[in-house]
């Protein structure tokens, strides 16, 4: 299917975040997306998609152009998209959810659930995804629920299918696959739009590369371009790809976890038994696949998930069952993984945002009164500081992009003493330019003294900011390695092998994205 | 198809136009099928009567009483009729400002009396002592019931007198009828806790029924039909005995289980105070509704008139008699304080 | 990000310089957000004069000879509409009296709002102001008229009193939701039955029952202990109390730490804790003091316009304070705002009935109307189409039931 | 060892051993309050009267059928087994999937107990018990599931109360005018639906809150009802307010089981309609391709739209529908039950539906169940005040309500609505 979108058009109130958008997609192409955040990839596939309404233009389909005003018109054109965002009904099974919108049913709407089972079973084996048609969405892995998500797309038999950052929550080995899947796809003439931030999944399967900037086409590049000039093409000036940084000057242990367990709401084990210990002045990362207790590991260091065994110490001080208040004013500061759940108030201000752990105290806050003039001193000076990109610090945060928003997350734990940072995926979904300020910043703060926990799956980040990496499989530590362990194995032992297992198996085995 | 213009209604009566009869209800609104009801019935009975102009307020709640009277005392009315004893205050201070307008306030009495204004109290105790005297030879189970709406005097001295009179009927006859659903020793029953909810003033009454009550006497205003409405369903098992007013007439659907009703005479206390004004014979005398001065009495038998032996109607009569010369006497502490 | 998915859309990301409408002088958001309110009650008004012409005996008679002589009908009508209206703007603003009537009718109504607002905020729904009211008014009418005090302490430990038995009611929420997650929509709800319940018993003691009486009805407070009154009306320093309500709840709400943790917790619970909050002590104390502030409503009852304690001594108001609360659209100064409409209405409404005989339930009817209308503007909107664009339909309140 | 990763879940499920602070809290609150009704019923048993407590097992027959056993041993007994029950529940004594039936066996030994104590010597009228449970609880699940099916597709609905009125007030208009009672039943259904629309069109087009939405509609249906009721219905009762109430209709062989027969197959068509509606609601919701994109738009509305579900159309129908069952729960108060209409008679039951509904956490079963137990408790202090109990008629009027936030706070706990409930869906 030959795609073509002319002159696509969109805005925001007075954001136009699609500005006359050309693209042309050939059919068995895989094209990239590239762009910084906020440069509006996700908008202008929700156009082609029928999520959004382009204000101008049009699409055209194989010489036709055709009318796409909701998702059911863009199925009916072959095109599937896996969303940025995850388009899973938690409480429903991986069954239900995919046969939602196209159900089987017997007579008088009843649902056929045998047939969605099998087909179900059918995508999942011809794809080599093991996938179990009655798990409930909630309770399996991102990983999988990755993968119901392609099944989903796939079950349409789309011509076009657009993949909007399907690699952000994904192993090495699971992106593996997935690139498998997608030259698969491929060869079948399927064309796919690709969107990532990951420059070198980009190097790996793209045929074409088109690089979106502040809602226009900046730019293209061929496959061969080099990860540097990429990064230049989105940001638009030349981007540090490594941390420049000293070698850790570790201290004495700050942080000391010990025979830490959690249960999660189901009664399900998160964290097993970890040990851990953080150095003043060094970072140590947590790698892990998703869903495998990283989450909860962070959470109850900050006590706002109650543990069920064992001792988290801050400086030889318990502070086990402390309150979360206790333990931020006792100096850990925290970023927590997902921004837009636990990082912000969306719907307060930047500056407000900026002293949400802060308020109480001075100046903020002398006893019951708010200092609002403080507060907006306060405001101005972390937003120069970190040159957070917003047109007011009275403005709601929700209005800020993604990177942006982390920005202030980061400024508001960095502005005070801290003795221990806690920081879940500090980068998640930032494009190259944030990333790399933010990196330099956590650096900095490691190089003050504070010791520095950070839980990431991007195994990039971990190469760029770890001294130290532990890494987690279902709620163990299966092994705590140096910063410059491979890849690959890395990855292996993020799938539970052991340091040892996983050093022969990475030698014997390597992957498309180890070796690039 | 449309009918012709109607002439223009030629003055009415007219005679006393310009002589406003003013009324102002308590929350419960003048649809309560209960006090408010029967004392607007009295006001448009004398508006009739004497060729008047009527107005009223219904209020929707407690602070619109003062506000109510005020704009009835600016409207130039010549009486005001409040009704409930939630109007007490409101009418007195009212009274006071206004020495030239009379009042007068049904089920309630100024604590000292105020020259213009009449107090209008109904012992209805007395006829339902008669009703459950009547209930207790009617019955054949030999159990009667009783539920209010919610505890408060103007309801518990229904159930006072109806208990009461079921043991007189006892003593008399030396049998054991017995009263479910209040025990006026203990002042302590069977309430709904509303006045709106006909539903539950059914559940109620059927739970009397359960328990072999076979004569319901309702004490809950529109919630209180619920009761009628569960002895309608029993298909002549079950009878009632309504209140306030004659059941036949207000809740003309239930008459047939109907055996009576225990009138109290609102509307012809509330006509006469208001006629008294107009004819200038005004007096601020308590008026007590009694078995005595018909301010209570028993509706008639309607469908049952000939299910009631005529022994017992000359039994009722007597009852009356005794009341009315002070040979019975009636305990009740709800009962209306002669001041 | 799901809790504020619903605020979004109405946010432009860029609003540096105010957006404006193309062609159109810019407005100020407040000024079309009267516009559009003032709308709102024209069309209510065009909705109420439907009902009044088809309930209108007149109209009734004269519809019954339409075709003989149809302007009979047109005049009756219009008749019945014009009068009707005159009462009510008269009863509601036509003089001292009445104006003094509808801010004495407001009272309540801002305070039992402000506790519902308040509530909120903190991402509270609190159908309980009826409940809390109740309690606040038992509370401040024992101690004023069970107690012989001095004035001004009198009226102080009476006040108090009510704040004190409004904050236990709406406390007991608050602890409830935080400790055991008991939804407070169930929670508040049954306990205003229990406080009506208890009220009922209450006034069958002897304790409260007025002495010489058998009637459920309390002695009225001492003079002491009631609100002073203004001139010859019935309005009472109890209104300005209402007024340094609102102004405590904004300060509250937007200068002060404790109201900074409120409204934090009410527009994203997950974040707050994160932030080292705690979301259950924020729950018991936005429903301690929105429970005050229903007692205080309750005060406003007892100790203000002569009212003795009887069951019926809460009327409508922790209902209504809903609506005038989401009319108020959770502001303090939208419901001061929303509270002295309904007090207009209510006050005009008495006069209506009076003068025309136009039932209460029409008041109710307009009342509800006009919320309807206000909180949908693109409908309003759409019938009067000169109204320029609202920036936002300001601040949603409570989202589901989620929080 | 594969390249894959393992697909099925990552946790695994903790040691029995372990107990997450979550659960245990859970079991010390739920323990903590099953140990003091256990200890409350024991108490009750110790003063329980000497004699039988007589227990009647078929409505309005107080001659035959009657269970007469001695109050006191019974009850101590009973009460004796609740406490083990409550003490194995705190002690975790049984497997974790049993825990919950303690609570059951508690329940039921508490309320026996409590039974034996207050008709010790007397009848009790059990049949009767059951009877009025379902009277008092019909229109509460009518309206409670007209809730569920709003809330599942994401429309908050605390118009139900307003949605009763209406309905009660048709039905009672045209049973009383037309005389029939079919007509009636369609009428209320279609007000009901009238009124759903009205919250359909205002939260779903014009992205009113919901919350607001609601309320106002209360006072709306309120203030209408009111006011034709004042304008017509007062002057003209005898057309149009004397509706025929619904005959009871028995089930031929099922009406003639002992004990529950007569009280759940003698019944009228109303009741049998709501036996069904929760039995179709449920099953439509959780076993249809309309139910499950009811629920789908209700937790997640944007997934539904990406697969080609048309998001607010679904929700339409779901509102709608749920008006049929609102208004029919309205036609109970008048057609189906009480006969004529009165001012604000639903009385707050839509409220209480609202409550059950939640209780039974968006669930049709549980909110029955949540309904049941609400009608329980109205009509045992309802018997409780005949039979003259030391406990006063005060108290008694309060203990439904208190019974049910006692019941929320300790046993029900957090629920957790549908994830999208109460937000409109906006597309741009
Ligand atoms: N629904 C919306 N309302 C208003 N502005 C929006 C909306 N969606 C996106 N935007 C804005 O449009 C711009 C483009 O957003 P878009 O999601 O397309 O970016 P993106 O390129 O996908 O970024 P990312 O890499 O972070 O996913 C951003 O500035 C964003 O703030
Ligand atoms: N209504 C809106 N108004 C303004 N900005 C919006 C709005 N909706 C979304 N955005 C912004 O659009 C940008 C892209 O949106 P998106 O939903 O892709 O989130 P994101 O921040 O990119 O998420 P992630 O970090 O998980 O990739 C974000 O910066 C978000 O803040
Ligand atoms: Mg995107
Ligand atoms: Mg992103």
């Amino acid at each position: 299917m030959h795609l073509e979108l002319s002159g696509l058009t969109k805005s925001f109130g007075s954001l136009v975040a699609n500005d006359h958008i050309d693209l042309v997609i050939e059919p068995g192409q895989i094209h990239c997306l590239l762009g910084e955040n906020g440069a509006g990839k996700s908008t202008l596939m929700n156009m082609l998609y029928g999520l959004l309404q382009p204000d101008s233009g049009e699409i055209v389909i194989d010489g036709e152009k055709v009318a796409i005003t909701s998702p059911r018109d863009a199925i009916g054109h072959g095109i599937g998209m896996v969303h940025q965002h995850f388009m899973l009904v938690p409480v429903f099974t991986v069954a239900e959810n995919i046969m939602l919108g196209r159900e089987n049913t017997h007579a008088g709407g009843v649902l056929d659930r045998k047939k969605a089972h099998a087909l179900v079973t059918e995508l999942s084996d011809r794809y080599g995804f093991a996938v179990d048609p009655d798990a409930l969405v909630e309770n399996i892995p991102v990983g999988v629920q990755q993968r119901v998500e392609i099944i989903k797309a796939l079950t349409n038999d789309a011509k076009v299918l657009i993949l909007d950052e399907p690699t952000a929550v994904l192993t090495p080995a699971e992106i593996d696959e997935l690139i498998a899947v997608m030259r698969q796809l491929k060869d079948n003439g399927t064309s796919i739009v690709f969107i990532t931030h990951k420059l070198k999944e980009v190097k790996a399967i793209a045929d074409k590369i088109t690089v979106i900037g502040r809602g226009k086409v900046v730019g293209s590049a061929e496959p061969s371009a080099s990860e540097e000039e990429l990064a230049e093409l989105m940001v638009g000036r030349a981007v540090d790809l490594v941390v420049n940084k000293e070698p850790a000057q570790p201290g004495d242990p700050v942080l000391r976890v010990e025979g830490l367990t959690v249960i999660d709401e189901r009664g399900f084990t998160a964290v097993d038994a970890v040990d851990l210990e953080v150095r003043a002045g060094e970072i140590l990362a947590v790698a892990g696949v998703q869903g495998n207790g990283q989450t909860e590991l962070a959470e109850a260091l900050l006590g706002l998930t109650p543990i069920a065994a064992g001792t988290i110490s801050l400086d030889g001080a318990d502070l086990s069952h402390r309150s979360t208040r206790q333990r931020l004013d006792a100096g850990i500061g925290y970023v927590p993984e997902d921004r837009g759940h636990d990082g912000f108030v969306g719907s307060f201000s930047v500056a407000e945002n900026l002293v949400l752990d802060l308020f109480r105290q001075a100046p903020f806050g002398t006893g019951l009164a708010l200092r609002t003039d403080e507060i907006d001193r306060n405001a101005a000076a972390r937003i120069e500081e970190f040159d957070i990109r917003t047109q007011g610090a009275d403005l709601p945060v929700s209005s800020l992009s993604g990177g942006n928003q982390q920005k202030v997350v980061l400024a508001r734990e960095l502005s005070r003493p801290l003795k221990l940072l806690v920081a879940s995926q500090p980068t998640r979904g930032v494009d190259v330019g944030s990333i790399e300020f933010l990196h330099s910043r956590i650096v900095e703060e490691r190089d003050r003294g504070t010791a520095v926990l950070i839980v990431s799956t991007e195994l990039d980040e971990i190469a760029a900011l770890a001294d130290r990496v532990a890494v987690m499989y279902r709620g163990k530590v299966v092994g705590v390695v140096p910063s410059d362990t491979p890849r690959d194995e890395l990855g292996l032992m993020m799938a539970g092998a052991s340091q040892r297992e996983a050093e022969v198996e990475a030698t014997e085995n390597p992957t498309t994205l180890g070796t690039i | 198809a449309c009918g012709s213009k109607p002439a223009e209604d030629s003055a009415s009566g007219g005679a006393n136009k310009d002589f406003k009869a003013c009324m102002v209800s308590d929350s419960g609104g003048f649809d309560d099928k209960s006090f408010n009801q029967t004392s607007y019935a009295g006001l448009q009975a004398a508006v009739k009567e004497k060729g008047l102009t009527e107005v009223k307020a219904e209020s929707k709640s407690d602070n619109d009483y003062p506000t109510n009277m005020t704009a009835m005392v600016q409207a130039g009315c010549k009486i005001i009729i409040s009704v409930g004893f939630k109007l007490e205050d409101a009418t007195d201070k009212a009274a006071q400002a206004n020495p030239d307008i009379k009042f007068a306030i049904v089920d309630s009495a100024p604590a000292k009396p105020i020259a213009n204004v009449k107090p209008l109290g109904f012992n209805t105790a007395q006829s339902s002592f008669q009703a459950g005297y009547l209930a207790a030879a009617m019955s054949k189970s030999g159990k009667v019931g009783t539920f209010g709406g919610i505890k408060i005097p103007p309801v518990t001295i229904f159930m006072d007198g109806f208990a009461e009179g079921v043991r007189h009927y006892n003593k008399q006859k030396s049998k054991n009828v017995q009263v479910l659903g209040w025990d006026d020793a203990k002042q302590s029953g069977l309430f709904t806790g509303d006045f709106e909810d006909k539903a539950k003033g059914q559940n109620t009454a059927q739970n009397l029924i359960t328990q072999g009550a076979d004569i319901i006497f309702p004490v809950a205003g529109p919630a209180g039909l619920g009761g009628l409405q569960a002895a309608k369903a029993s298909n002549g098992k079950v009878n009632a005995i309504w209140v306030d007013t004659d059941g036949c007439e207000s809740a003309a659907e239930y008459c047939s289980v109907l055996i009576t009703s225990v009138k109290k005479g609102m509307d012809v206390a509330v006509q006469d105070a208001i006629t008294s004004v107009v004819d200038n014979k005004f007096d601020n005398s308590q008026f007590i509704g009694t078995l005595e001065n018909g301010g209570t009495s028993l509706a008639p038998f309607h469908e049952f008139d000939s299910l009631v032996s005529a022994e017992l109607k000359a039994e009722l009569e007597q009852l009356k008699a005794d009341i009315v010369s002070g040979k019975i006497t009636i305990a009740s502490k709800a009962q209306p304080k002669a001041s | 990000m799901s809790n504020d998915t619903a605020t979004e859309p109405q946010q432009p990301p860029a609003p540096a310089s105010p957006v404006r409408e193309p062609g159109r002088g810019g407005l100020p958001g407040w000024a079309v957000q009267g516009l559009v309110s003032l709308s709102a009650i024209v069309l209510a008004l065009v909705v109420g004069a439907l009902l009044i012409i088809v309930g209108d005996d007149e109209v009734k008679t004269a519809i019954g000879y339409f075709g003989a002589a149809p302007l009979d009908t047109l005049s009756a009508a219009a008749t019945a509409v014009g009068e009707a209206y005159k009462a009510l703007a008269v009863g509601a603003v036509g003089g001292l009296n009445p104006i003094a009537e509808s801010l004495t009718q407001a009272t309540p109504l801002i305070c039992g709002g402000l506790a519902v607002s308040l509530a909120f905020r903190t991402g509270l729904f609190n159908i309980g102001a009826q409940g809390q009211l109740i309690i606040g008014a038992i509370l401040a009418g024992y101690v004023g008229f069970a107690w012989h005090l001095p004035p001004v302490l009198h009226l102080v430990l009476a006040v108090v009193a009510g704040l004190v038995g409004g904050a236990i009611w709406g406390g007991l929420v608050g602890l409830l939701k935080a400790r055991t997650g008991a939804h407070e929509v169930i929670v508040t709800i049954m306990l205003n039955y229990v406080a009506i319940y208890l009220l009922q018993w209450l006034l069958t003691t002897s304790a409260f029952k007025r002495p010489g009486r058998e009637d459920p009805i309390s002695p009225i407070v001492d003079a002491n202990a009631q609100y002073p009154q203004f001139g010859d009306t019935r309005l009472h320093v109890g209104f300005l109390l209402a007024l340094v309500a609102a102004v405590f709840v904004w300060w509250l709400l937007n200068r002060s730490t404790i109201g900074f943790e409120l409204r934090a917790v009410g527009a994203n619970a997950d974040a707050s804790r994160t932030a080292g909050m705690s979301v259950g002590r924020a729950y018991i104390v936005a429903m301690l003091v929105a429970g005050a502030l229903a007692g205080l409503a309750g005060t406003q009852q007892v100790l203000g316009t002569d009212l003795p304690l009887t069951d019926g001594v809460a009327a409508t108001i922790g209902f209504d304070a809903i609506t005038v609360a989401l009319l108020g659209r959770g502001t303090p100064l939208g419901t001061v705002l929303a509270g002295l409409l309904f007090g207009a209405l209510n006050a005009g409404g008495l006069q209506m009935q009076l003068q025309t005989q136009t039932p209460l339930t029409l008041t109710t009817v307009l009342q509800a109307v006009i919320v309807l209308f206000v909180a949908a503007p693109a409908l309003v909107r759409s019938v009067f189409r000169f109204l320029p664009k609202e920036r936002g339909t300001g601040a949603v309140l409570a989202k589901g039931w989620n929080g | 060892m594969s390249h894959t990763t393992t697909p099925e879940t990552v946790r695994v499920p903790a040691p029995a051993a372990i107990e997450g602070p979550a659960d245990r809290i859970r079991r010390l609150r739920v323990g903590g309050l099953m140990v003091v009704f256990a200890l409350i019923g024991l108490g009750l048993a110790i003063f329980t009267g000497g004699g039988k407590a007589t227990f009647q097992l078929t409505s309005g027959d107080l001659e035959n059928n009657l269970l007469g056993v001695p109050a006191q041993p019974v009850a101590l007994l009973l009460g004796a087994l609740g406490l083990v029950a409550a003490v194995a529940y705190v002690l975790r004594r049984v497997p974790q999937r049993y825990a919950g039936w303690l609570a059951v066996v508690l329940g039921v030994c508490f309320i026996g107990a409590f039974l034996c104590w207050a008709a010790a010597g007397k009848t009790f009228p059990l049949a009767n018990q059951f009877q009025g449970t379902l009277n008092f609880a019909t229109p509460l699940i009518l309206g409670a599931l007209a809730g569920v099916l709003c809330e599942r597709a994401g429309v908050i609905n605390i118009a139900i109360e307003g949605q009763f009125l209406v309905g009660a007030f048709t039905a009672a208009v045209v049973a009383s005018t037309t005389g029939s009672a079919a007509a009636a039943l369609v009428a209320a259904a279609l007000t009901g639906v009238l009124m759903a629309a009205l919250l359909a069109v205002f939260s779903i087009k014009y992205l009113v809150n919901q919350v607001v939405l609601g309320v106002v509609l209360v006072v709306f249906a309120s203030g209408i009802t009111g006011y034709l009721f004042d304008q017509f219905l007062q002057e003209d009762a005898e057309n149009l307010n004397t509706p025929a109430v619904l005959s009871a209709v028995k089930i031929p062989g099922l009406g003639d089981i002992p004990f529950i027969g007569p009280i759940l197959f003698n019944q009228t068509v109303l009741v049998y309609l709501t036996y069904l509606a929760v039995a179709v609601v449920t099953f439509v919701l959780f076993q249809t391709r309309w139910g499950l994109r009811v629920r789908a738009v209700g937790e997640h509305p944007k997934a539904a739209d990406t697969v080609g579900i048309k998001v607010k159309r679904v929700r339409y129908s779901a509102v709608l529908w749920a008006g049929v069952l609102a208004g029919l729960g309205g036609a109970f108060f008048t057609v189906g039950y009480a006969g004529s209409f009165s001012k604000e008679m639903t009385a707050g039951n839509g409220f209480i539906a609202l409550a059950a509904l939640i209780m039974g956490r968006w669930h049709p079963i549980g909110a029955m169940v949540a309904a049941l137990f609400f009608g329980f408790a109205t009509q045992l202090q309802s018997q409780l005040q005949i039979i003259q109990t030391p406990i006063p008629g005060e108290l008694l009027l309060m203990a439904p309500y208190l019974a049910t936030v006692i019941a929320v706070a300790g046993l029900v706990g957090r629920v957790r609505a549908p994830k999208a409930d109460g937000e409109p869906y906006v597309t741009e």
